[in-house]
């Protein structure tokens, strides 16, 4: 389909090689084993495959978009896709041969670069998988630093992002998650505290957390590191254009889902995992890191470095296995921050607070809704309803609305509860929107 | 045209602007605590929009990439990203689904991935596919969990090792480990191929899993696969096939019908996905049948042509990240297979296997095979520093990039000294071919009446050889932030 | 909005210029003529503004298109819209600096053989703006190369087109546009023979015709010639896969409307005016024309050439004032003629032609449906209904069809005419719901 | 680090393919007469389509272009082509509007067109625009169209003259002689503008129309303008503004109040959409009320909310082409209109005049500016040979490229002797024009020092110095064709 050669090129190059059919080349291969599929479709040309796409597109039913849950619908400049699609990023590899992939690295030094500035961390890798998988290499790395064996894991984490933790660990045994309970949406400090022995390696703590409800990070960071354990933060890189960086406060370790700094929402893929850190934990850092140098003429430029980490070298020795990254997903990330700045991040992160504050507001004042904590919370809050969420949800879904996730499949007491996440995207109508459509189902 | 660019930092001025958003109506603190706001902004570049367009469209100059140049990475697979599955990922239905919506408004992507894994298993021959890895290497630790769960589930504790070859990919023992098994690396024979009675003799009942690359890491096919299947199957341990290298095998083998108890395609790779610089990816892994009760949540299920999502099995071993995977990516390569019929499907691996014989053939006099017959995908070749003047490997590589080719693999596999692996895959034109061999022979000719030349390569590049040594003894990993 | 500056660099930059205050720098403006727009609209940020834009874009119905008449809805390889949005061709200039712009240079050469390939003939244009404006200008330079002021035109041409020769040469009196009347949809020898005295400088033949009709151009030609007038060609660069080269049958200049070579249909423009003509004639070409020569050191490159001809050396005696052209949309005419090569031209085509007399087949055994002409046709057609085709075209809007363009618009005595186009866009289910929509309709 | 290019056919193979479509049902040769059908296929390249696309992406980095240069020519307005108006030119719902649907089904494209109308109109003071013509060029043989059916209706037969000034386009007076009009060129004063009292002289009941440029070509206001206006309507003339140059007035002048009659704008320079490498373009064209009456049809009409297209009016001198005009264009002209409020459009002007004066300021003591006042939007700037020891504009504009600058216009306007034409435009930063300065400054010391480095640039392109007058003697325009 997409070679260009012509038959007469193949018989010429088969003569070339000297073979006089293509399948001499295939002599190490069982004769028995050469068997294609038995049913494979027709082959669709151009034309029919995007016919056939778009109707696959269009069973996705376009829903204004209140679901937050780890991935957010933020505002994508244009300018972002723009570059993006230029084939020197698009279609290339990972930057093995540093002078001839000076574009794609000092892409990559800015994304470190911009990454640390957001944590107020030293070092980024250049992307893991996703948030979760950054926070499953966050965990090893901790218990492989500090040499004991147990996080204690926030019962307000992502509960996805636990299940990834317990399958990632379950083979291996170690490190063990405990989980701190939450009961009022959040860490309480005894409950950390009374946790804390000699034998945890870090308190992870996401603020926000999966309530949308902010921690007390400084507070859990001087009690993690009273007992010798790090601290890993679970950040949100649009709420830290406002919020105060996780290396300031003391985090050790920094991981986050990078998906909302330009990256669409995809239905769940890829996404970008964020993973930084203290200068101490560098070379603990998964992945693939870039380094400035300079080259034989002194001139700066750069590399991939400190790859004696990694699985090409150390192999069996390497502390994770990754490979391929969200490279792509990375620079998208660099590009938005570079649109945005300072200035702008902080006004998409003050949109969402002040947007997500006010739908609150407005759907408390309706009978039988309240929120179901009472903490302080970023752009997302979860929303009690009189009856079934999932019922709210379906209700508001006629309208076009997708109003957020119902807790119930996670947890069987929130039943009620609705998560729902209002992003800068979000104009006043769809807000009102929102509140009429739950007034409607309402008694 | 462009040599240097300064980094956006250093083109950034206090108070410029790019995009813009309306102001909030209320500041942050009318809501939020004080001292849960930052005392300092980030430290991000100030731009114009046009600043940054401008910025990013130069970067990408100084890169070389498969858009622009011939770059024949041996294992990566840097075939041609066909446009049209970009412009399909791009399509808005798909871009603005949310995960977390109801299945009922997400039947595009669900049919989609749904067509996938029934695809990927009429390929394979294997019963079913979870598409949740985000890469090779994640649907390696996949694969091992797989096992491991596995032999949980028979009470068969005493599992404890993973054998892979010498050849292996680096992914393939770091897996293991992450899995939290040892490895045992079993010698290559002398034709490359792994050794069947080593494999015999490194089975026992301590062997969870062994894990083999075919075509293996030298583009060789393992001639001996069958019988090694059934001697790992009577150890009572599982067959792992890495598949990054299934362009070779392409409609031509069913890892199936090989013995494999689980397998990992990249999507990245064989199904002509973009790289992007390094990802993403997607590694969905199959498994035969007496493994799909163990994979990964949540699956896709159709039931009267409406497809829902499972979420809970009791002997799955639980999610390898959020969501269903790298749907986007997934798209790309469902509308790669769906673009080709049984015998175009065929035609890749054919003429994959051509254009790498064909480099073979012209460049082994001067640069020779690190096994002298027939390969598949790609062909391993060596320098031989001693007869072209003390030029290696890692010089003729950078040599390459002077005459306007990216280098092929090097130093890789491990077991071969000097490696180059080159792997052209099959939508290169034989022109290209022929220009690349023509580069390889004059770099040859080079090395012989003047080394140096090859030695101080690159030369005409935005930049000089770099100094990897000194990046790693001082790491600058962040502007403003030199780590000692 | 798109301006960098800060106010501390407006004011420091002012310094550096020497004035005070930027009043200063305005005072060749005269106070009483410094005055804004009184009522302007407040700004749209970015997502405002692609709010608005979507809510614009949805207020155009989607429809199946099946309406032609200058404009078609063809295939569109995704190949192509790729390419056009790099920047280094979407932000460049017309290449005044040859050096500088070797890639845009040789693509618009590519351009020109490849228009060249398709029509016969021996030289193109790097673009008009359309169609119709090119056939204007080939017109006016028939008449300057011939020295006579007649040009016959077609009743089978595109009404617009002979509304906008009109427009164009109304003020200066000359050319003088004769029409010749076709009744049965095309050109008839006798019709055109008659008015062919010595003042006519050239007869123009558009094959396939407004109707879709082929047009007997080697004839026409023959009998132009034999009288000393020049035959000009209107073409349809995508029948040209299948259909004979002008060139090769006889005209001496050959102009097109392009769009339908990757173009989107985009509400009526930006479209590709194609111009190309025999060598003689050459010097007579408006516009920009690249030509290929060598550089210092012997090596090819290319450059604009034959400049003497254009307005800006030229001025008043320019033969044309045409500057900007449609470059873009002649780079997409480039790309998609090398994606498609002349095999895919032809099967093209030969889908166009196929699907149209398909339709045409399975409608006119409707009763009351006839064809309105006997020529053969490429992939348009005129359908008789039995009633207005405004109402016609109107009933099957309803199940989401452009059934085609009712010619009673052009032509009082056309009411009941539908003119029909079929793509290889179309389906076969979309020619299915063509028939079944006009089956629902009919008595 | 890529040089040269072979050309598409030069990469061709015969029976290669690129694109595929189905095949039809049944050969053409069933239903078309068999001498209708081409003897030979057109020798257009066969490639594939990766082929094509390395192919196109290759020769695009061969380019300068705003993305990734500086490119000041004057008199173009090569400002920031913001990304997100492409995003909307792109959407569907306009690109795939056919223009001949009912307007029912046309709403969309129908507001955006009568809105931008009314936006124009708020801008200028102007009672209608036609926003049909394609490009600058079409819009002036549009008002002389307009200007011609005006004194025809008037009954006025005599008016057979348009007054263009020296420092005009050269459009402006091709166009004049397209609509069939005599030329009176009229000359500049030593300040840089039209003479008055040589407009004066030249009015008469022959003249049909005066054709200005505000600013002009030297980048001057022209201050008399008001007078010059009201002369011109003394005669029974017709005033007509090129606003090519509007960059430098937006939001700060509007025409009307200067008793502009005619205006034409350039949608592809002063509103920011992309030249795309020479067109396409779109000319709207303004007229004061008397004129309304005459514009080309089809215009759009609002009725309570509804649009629909005025297609016959009786005055109407006719249509300038096809359809609307430019659609595409035009949406990305409205949206950038939309992009900013009053103060904003005005901020376009005053940085325009900001950064054309500080390159004027930073360079007039090496090459001095034609006129020694402050510009507006653009300063014309002259090469010495004498003082620079030969070496011309021309010279530096090729040595310019070396140090990566597009050059700026050059030897326009054609009243200026070594004219060098600048225009950086508001989007420029300050940085971005500092290293113009100090390349030009640079180019200078050069010449002083090695002028041959100079007159033989460039250096460092992908071609050295290009051979014009060979290309014009022995044209070859297309492949396979040279015309003697
Ligand atoms: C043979 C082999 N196995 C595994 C991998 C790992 O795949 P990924 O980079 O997608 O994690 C690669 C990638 O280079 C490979 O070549
Ligand atoms: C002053 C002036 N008038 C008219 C034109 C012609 O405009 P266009 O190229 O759009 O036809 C130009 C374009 O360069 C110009 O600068």
């Amino acid at each position: 389909m997409y070679s260009p050669h012509t038959e007469a090129e193949r018989t010429e190059m088969l003569q070339a090689i000297g073979v006089s059919s293509f399948d001499e080349l295939l002599a190490q291969v069982p004769a028995a084993l050469q068997r294609g599929p038995d049913n494979w479709p027709p082959a669709l040309t151009e034309p029919e495959l995007m016919a056939h796409a778009r109707t696959l597109a269009a069973k996705n039913k376009p829903l204004v978009c209140f679901a937050g849950a780890g991935a957010q619908d933020h505002f994508i400049p244009a300018a972002v896709s723009s570059l993006l699609q230029r084939g020197e990023y698009l279609s290339a590899y990972t930057p093995y041969q540093a002078e001839a992939s000076q574009g794609l690295l000092q892409a990559i030094y800015e994304f470190q670069s911009s990454i640390c500035a957001l944590t107020g961390m030293d070092a980024a890798n250049a992307s893991h998988y996703d948030g979760a998988t950054a926070l499953a290499a966050a965990a090893a790395a901790a218990a492989r630093i500090t040499g004991r064996k147990k996080i204690l894991l926030p019962a307000s984490l992502h509960p996805e992002w636990r299940t990834v933790l317990a399958t990632y660990f379950k083979a291996k045994g170690e490190p063990w998650l405990e989980i701190v309970p939450c009961p009022r949406g959040g860490l309480e400090l005894a409950e950390v505290q009374q946790r804390l022995d000699g034998t945890v390696a870090a308190v992870v703590v996401a603020s926000p957390n999966f309530y949308g409800g902010l921690e007390d990070g400084p507070a859990l960071a001087q009690l993690a590191h009273d007992s010798g354990a790090l601290l890993i933060s679970v950040f949100d890189p649009i709420s830290l254009g406002l919020l105060e960086a996780p290396g300031v406060w003391g985090a050790d370790m920094a991981v986050g889902e990078g998906q909302g700094l330009g990256n669409p929402l995809n239905g769940g893929g890829p996404y970008l995992g964020l993973f930084a850190c203290k200068k101490a934990y560098l070379r603990h850092l998964p992945g693939r890191i870039c380094g400035a140098t300079t080259d034989a003429e002194g001139h700066r430029g750069f590399v991939l470095t400190l790859q004696a980490r990694e699985q090409h070298i150390r192999r069996e020795r390497a502390a994770s296995n990754i490979c391929s990254n969200e490279a792509l997903c990375a620079l998208v990330a660099t590009i938005y921050l570079a649109l945005m700045g300072p200035a702008g991040l902080r006004d998409v992160a003050e949109l969402c607070v002040d947007k997500a504050h006010r739908l609150a507001e407005q759907l408390t004042q309706i009978p039988g809704y309240r929120l179901r904590f009472d903490r302080p919370f970023f752009n997302e809050f979860v929303l009690e309803c009189p009856g079934s969420a999932t019922r709210v949800r379906n209700a508001l879904l006629k309208d076009g609305l997708l109003a957020g996730v119902p807790l119930g499949a996670f947890n069987s007491t929130m039943g009620n509860c609705l998560l729902v996440c209002v992003t800068e995207s979000r104009s006043d109508e769809d807000l009102a929107r929102f509140v009429a459509g739950i007034r409607k189902i309402s008694p | 045209m462009i040599q240097r660019e300064k980094l956006s930092i250093e083109k950034s001025v206090p108070g410029r602007r790019g995009v813009r958003v309306l102001p909030a109506s209320r500041p942050a603190a009318d809501w939020l605590p004080e001292r849960a706001l930052r005392q300092h902004p980030p430290r991000l570049p100030e731009m114009s929009e046009f600043d940054v367009v401008r910025h990013y469209t130069r970067l990408s100059r100084l890169n070389f990439s498969l858009d622009t140049h011939f770059y024949p990475l041996g294992s990566c697979t840097m075939k041609y990203n066909p446009r049209a599955n970009e412009a399909i990922a791009a399509l808005d239905g798909f871009t603005a689904a949310h995960p977390s919506a109801p299945t009922r408004a997400l039947q595009g992507t669900l049919e989609m991935a749904w067509r996938l894994e029934q695809m990927l298993c009429e390929l394979t021959g294997l019963a079913a596919f979870t598409l949740q890895p985000a890469a090779g290497a994640q649907g390696e630790l996949t694969g091992i969990l797989l096992a491991s769960a596995w032999h949980r589930s028979r009470r068969d504790h005493r599992r404890t090792e993973i054998l892979v070859a010498d050849s292996s990919h680096g992914t393939n023992p770091a897996s293991a480990t992450m899995g939290g098994f040892a490895v045992n690396t079993v010698a290559s024979g002398a034709d490359g191929r792994v050794n069947l009675a080593a494999i015999r003799a490194a089975l026992g009942p301590q062997t969870a899993l062994v894990m083999l690359t075919v075509p293996n890491t030298l583009g060789l096919f393992e001639t001996t696969i069958c019988e090694i299947a059934q001697a790992v199957h009577e150890a009572g341990a599982l067959l792992y096939l890495d598949g990054a290298n299934y362009n070779a095998l392409m409609g031509l083998v069913r890892p199936a019908d090989i013995g494999a108890d689980i397998l990992h395609f990249n999507v990245h790779k064989s199904f002509s996905t973009p790289h992007g610089g390094g990802g993403p990816g997607a590694g969905p892994v199959g498994v035969a049948a007496h493994l799909v009760p163990f994979l990964p949540l949540p699956r896709v299920i159709e039931k009267n042509g409406r497809y829902i999502l499972k979420s809970s099995a009791r002997k799955s071993i639980g999610r390898m990240r959020t969501c269903l995977g790298n749907v986007a990516v997934l798209l790309r390569g469902y509308a790669y297979l769906r673009s080709h019929d049984a015998v175009a499907l065929r035609g890749i691996a054919e003429d994959a296997i051509l254009n790498a014989n064909y480099v073979r053939v012209k460049l082994s006099d001067l640069y020779p095979a690190a096994i002298d017959e027939p390969c598949m995908h790609e062909c391993v070749l060596q320098t031989n520093p001693e007869q072209m003047r003390g030029v290696k490997t890692l010089d003729v590589a950078k040599r390459l990039l002077d005459y306007g080719f990216h280098a092929p693999t090097i130093y890789f596999p491990l077991i071969v000294p000097e490696a180059l692996m080159i792997e052209p895959t099959e939508t290169e034109s034989r022109e290209t071919l022929d220009a690349f061999v023509a580069a390889m022979r004059a770099i040859h000719a080079e090395a012989m009446t003047d080394p140096e030349q090859v030695q101080t390569a690159p030369h005409h590049l935005p930049v000089r050889r770099l100094d990897e040594l000194a990046a790693a003894r001082n790491p600058t990993v962040a502007w403003g932030a030199t780590i000692p």
